[in-house]
């Protein structure tokens, strides 16, 4: 197969047994496990420049606006000075605030993103940890940050805040529930909840595709749920600025509030890498299955010669863009139209779709 | 069976006009050409404001540096906010007569409304709107300005 | 239906107003004692049915205080003033229309803000524009206050 | 009297404690009042149980400053009323001073008043339809409405030199002609607004969204709505006939043909269609003045000071908000005795309690959206 050049599985292990062999295992596991706390640590800073930069860009072009234009060409040093002067704001200490909650809270929001990129495949053998419970273990992690909002919200001594972070609350548990339920319908199909199995199912067609009109559906589910799971776009009542001025992060300044901002393009781009892997196929190219025989063999040899990691970024660069695209264009929805979204039609339809999903497995008429 | 009619139907309109809405704003993402920024201080040169346009209070001179202005007063009576400040001196003329003449005419920028009664009511034209908007000082007495130019004199024929 | 037809009407219903006439429009002074019983008969009366209250006028007249509604009626678009005076000028006070109008409320606090009036039955007397704690009431006449400017 | 009013405050704030209300000050400083409104909301959870409207924090005393200005001065106040109808709060005075002098203004002045009404109307209903969107949340919007709006504005700019506070009234006419390029520049606009309109629609109005946020939320009946005076497409939402241009035509309006929007359902969703047809309309009376301007002077001849002989007048025009009024009392002096502005955005506040009780406060914001309220109308 042509794209076993790009394979790093070779390349990762054979730095894992250099260190191995030369060090103490417990040093070992500790070089390992700081060098990729700094690489993610490095990678986590550019995406989430690069992701507010591409936001008030796309935001701006949908608004017959130019967007950041002054720093640098095309103004794409402005995060970066947004960046520094937020660093130079000062703290501003809520006077009865829970000093302790209040200053872990963003803290906790930010570690709860960054946990969630551990798993994530990248390329064929370059992620962090492979687990044979990957998507759980996203899922889990993923959703912890509610607690950093949640406190948050409480600890800022504002009734906005507080209102913020209720909503919050309701909103994040109620739609855990259907990204649950619309992953689960392709673990189904996939017979794994390991992301590395996921993807290398996805050899001869996306999930998306071959999953028939279920899939289809669950990724949509997916996007929706994902999308309020983030408090972004139509769903940001936690927020939600012209009601609650800024919800729960009302009372942050600074570092502090850089950080909620941060951990918010990042919580999306977890979203859209975990969709872009188990619907999109990952880093997995765009291969046709057995069904076109030679020409389709033909037809994924060019593919292959395309880096998986290009396959990767464009496909959850392309689901971001979609979620950009939501945000910028539609109102907010109420709390409990949200919850009534959720319960009401998402929950159903996802129970049934699970349920169609299974039996096309059981019945074998997937591609 | 009615009710799960009615209940699909509601989520494919529903997703139709959120499809037609999506469509509005990405027609704009993909029509750079319909960007309505000005690039404010770059497009300094080819920024021409009306002729109309009321950025300040200015009194034309011509190029003797003489103005029309008489020194009545006028102005300062219609200013509804008191933004101009109109000082007068009695000079004797060559023919021995008493005259009254402009010494200065003071107009306080940052108390003006532009409410054009000035302009409007000036018996003898001496008052205009200039296009200058760019106002921004550090200090307020800045925008403190004598309008009539040093030195200069009263427009021959003007009474 | 017409001026005169009006006149006629509000007449018949309290017989100690004076109309005066000023190019189309009615104005129909009253007593106080008297407002409230005419006001919720021009909005009962199904012929007159000035049911939509447009404005209240606080005026100072230096000896005494007047109040002056706009009366409009939906119904037959015609147009009225109602006109009251409260001959006391230190502490006045008439009855509120709040029961009958129901944007009189807001309207009387303005008054009160403004002239110091007072309105009976109302039920939130408190100023409205101004602070609880200022003194006076600064569209009165006689009001003074060191920081106005004079032109 | 300070210490009375404080300790009724006191015991009301006390009471709702014990009731165990969620007390929240909105405003002054709150995105989407629209200004310094300060609303004093006990909440239940999500539900607003009463809103308490703290006026003031824009209180200029122009009805004060007036009685010591002439008639000519007091336009420029106006402007700053409701600085998104200035033309027509301007208009309003001219025409009370007018009438009161029985002058008779040329046709070209009421017709190009009649059509900057209308383009005020226009502007001053994009932005609302800006502020709805940013208000529930569709921030794109914002810069659709202002987009179209700054073409106005430059119309506005090149004839009257003004782009929001216009002061192009005066006692008698205008205070110069238009310029040669307003009718081919506003024939340009409506060319291209009836264009750009159908896509507010797609873009907002039909939006499943925006329409299970809106129908069915504020509901203001017809009685209300003529008990609590609420006039301006908020009052004709609910089916209150309260258009001044078509009950009490002035300028030119008796020589157009033009609908009066009436819904009888009087939610957040009507009043907003409201002002979305009133667009239209408004796009259908200057297309029937822009061809037919009469020549003629630009001005009546005035007297440079004016005096109104003794009496009382009262004057309405429909300001884009609802029905604006002059009330002028004159001595025979130069300056008016005392003069009251009937502010359509105060009796239009005075109902939102009614409206907005019972309802969450994300609706609370889509009802104050939909009311279009203009703070310094309020305050004066």
């Amino acid at each position: 197969m042509a794209f076993s050049i790009y394979d790093f599985t070779s390349f990762t292990q054979s730095v894992d047994k250099a260190l191995y062999s030369s060090l103490p295992p417990f040093w070992a596991l500790i070089i390992e496990m700081t060098i990729i706390g700094l690489a993610f640590l490095l990678f986590y800073a550019l995406v989430g420049l690069i992701l507010v930069y591409a936001e008030r860009k796309v935001c701006a072009f949908m608004q017959n606006r130019l967007g950041p234009n002054r720093v640098g060409p095309y103004g794409i040093f402005q995060t970066i000075a947004d960046f520094i002067k937020l660093l130079m704001k000062e703290l501003i200490y809520i006077k009865n605030a829970d000093k302790f909650l209040f200053n872990l809270a963003p803290f906790i929001v930010i570690i709860a993103s960054f946990m969630a990129i551990a798993a994530i495949p990248f390329a064929k053998g370059l992620h962090a940890i492979d687990f044979n419970i990957g998507i759980f273990y996203v899922i889990a992690v993923s959703s912890l940050g509610v607690v950093g909002v949640l406190l948050a919200g409480w600890s800022s001594n504002n009734k906005y805040s507080l209102i913020g972070a209720m909503r919050s609350g309701a909103q994040i548990v109620s739609y855990e529930l259907s990204v649950g339920l619309s992953l689960l319908t392709i673990i189904v199909l996939a017979g794994s909840m390991q992301l590395s199995v996921i993807v290398e199912a996805q050899r001869y067609g996306w999930f998306i595709f071959t999953g028939h009109i279920p899939a289809i559906i669950a990724f949509i589910i997916y996007m929706i749920a994902a999308t309020a799971e983030t408090n972004r776009g139509p769903f940001d009542l936690a927020e939600a600025e012209s009601e609650l001025t800024a919800g729960f992060h009302t009372e942050y300044s600074g570092i502090k509030f850089a950080f909620f901002f941060l951990a918010e393009y990042m919580n999306m781009f977890i979203v859209a890498s975990i969709a872009a892997t188990v619907f999109l196929g990952g880093w997995m190219p765009l291969h046709l299955g057995p069904l076109f025989g030679s020409m389709g063999a033909h037809f994924n040899n060019v593919m292959d010669y395309i880096p998986p990691f290009v396959w990767y970024i464009g496909k959850t660069a392309f689901l971001i863009f979609v979620m950009m695209w939501f945000k910028w264009t539609f109102p907010r929805l109420r709390i409990d139209q949200l919850l009534t979204l959720e319960w009401k039609y998402l929950l159903p339809i996802n129970l049934v779709n699970i349920l169609i999903m299974a039996f096309i497995v059981l019945m074998g008429w997937h591609f | 069976m009615n009710s799960i009619v009615k209940y699909l139907t509601d989520v494919f309109r529903g997703v139709k006009t959120l499809i037609t809405g999506m469509k509005v704003t990405g027609f704009y993402f993909v029509h750079p050409r319909e960007i309505v920024t000005q690039q404010y201080p770059e497009n300094r040169k080819e920024l021409v404001m009306f002729d109309r346009f009321k950025g300040e209070v200015i009194m034309p001179h011509d190029e003797e540096n003489h103005h029309s202005c008489t020194g009545c007063g006028i102005c300062q009576i219609n200013c509804p906010n008191g933004s101009i400040e109109v000082k007068s001196l009695q000079v004797e003329t060559e023919d021995g007569k008493k005259k009254r003449i402009i010494d200065k005419h003071i107009y306080h920028l940052s108390m003006c409304t532009f409410c054009g009664l000035c302009v409007k009511t000036c018996p003898s034209n001496a008052l205009a709107f200039g296009n200058e908007f760019e106002h921004a000082v550090y200090t307020r007495s800045k925008l403190t300005k004598v309008l009539n130019r040093p030195g200069s004199t009263i427009k021959k024929g003007v009474q | 239906m017409t001026n005169e037809q009006l006149k006629e009407k509000i007449l018949t219903i309290e017989p100690s107003v004076v109309i005066t006439e000023n190019k189309q429009v009615l104005y129909v002074n009253i007593a106080k004692e008297k407002l409230f019983f005419l006001a919720k008969k021009l909005k009962e009366t199904e012929e007159l049915f000035f049911d939509y209250l447009v404005n209240i006028t606080g005026v100072d007249r230096q000896k005494s205080m007047e109040v002056v509604y706009h009366l409009d009626s939906s119904k037959y678009r015609h147009l009225i003033v109602l006109k009251t005076d409260t001959a006391d000028r230190e502490n006045p006070a008439i009855d509120s229309v709040c029961s009958i109008w129901r944007t009189a409320e807001f309207h009387e606090r303005e008054v009160f803000d403004f002239f110091g009036i007072r309105f009976n039955n109302h039920p939130d007397m408190r100023r409205l524009f101004l602070d609880d704690d200022w003194q006076g009431y600064p569209l009165r006449k006689d009001y003074v206050d060191d920081k106005i400017v004079q032109r | 009297m300070a210490d009375y009013t404080n300790v009724l405050e006191h015991d009301r704030l006390k009471e709702k404690l014990e009731e165990q209300e969620y007390i929240i000050n909105m405003g002054p400083q709150h995105p989407s009042t629209h200004g310094v409104l300060r609303l004093v909301l006990s909440l239940k959870g999500e539900i607003v149980k009463s809103i308490q409207p703290h006026c003031g924090y824009i209180h200029r005393g122009i009805e004060k400053m007036c009685e010591k200005l002439t008639y000519q001065q007091i336009i420029h106040l106006t402007d700053r009323l409701d600085y998104l109808s200035a033309h027509m709060n301007n208009e309003a005075v001219c025409l009370c001073v007018e009438k009161a002098l029985d002058v008779e203004v040329p046709e070209r002045v009421k017709y190009i008043r009649t059509i900057l009404d209308e383009l005020n109307r226009l502007a001053s209903h994009e932005l609302w339809w800006c502020s709805f969107g940013m208000d529930l949340g569709a921030l794109t919007v914002f810069f659709y409405g202002l987009r179209d709006r700054e073409k106005i504005l430059d119309i506005f700019e090149e004839s009257t030199g003004g782009r929001l506070l216009q002061s192009y009234n005066c006692p008698g006419g205008l205070m110069n002609d238009v310029h040669p390029d307003f009718q081919k520049k506003v024939k340009e606009f409506i060319s291209y607004f009836r264009k750009k309109l159908p896509e507010y629609d797609e873009l907002l109005s039909g939006n499943v969204i925006l329409m299970e946020r809106t129908k069915g939320i504020g509901l203001l009946s017809l009685e209300d709505a003529i008990s609590f005076g609420v006039t301006g497409p908020s009052g004709r939402a609910s089916g209150f006939a309260c258009d001044v241009r078509k009950h009490y035509p002035y300028s030119a309006y008796n020589k157009v043909d033009f609908r009066e929007v009436i819904y009888t359902e009087g939610d957040t969703f009507h009043r907003y269609k409201a002002r979305i047809d009133e667009m239209w309309e408004s796009m259908k009376i200057i297309e029937q003045l822009i061809d037919n301007i009469p020549d003629g002077d630009y001005s009546a001849k005035m007297k440079p000071v004016i005096r109104l002989p003794e009496g009382e007048y009262y004057q309405r025009v429909e300001s884009s908000r609802g029905e604006f009024g002059v009330y002028i009392i004159s001595d025979g002096n130069k300056t008016p005795y005392r003069i009251k502005f009937r502010s359509p955005n105060f009796s239009n506040l005075s109902a939102l309690n009614i409206i907005a009780k019972d309802f969450k406060i994300a609706d609370l914001i889509a009802i104050g959206g939909s009311l279009d309220l203009v703070i310094p109308d309020i305050d004066r």
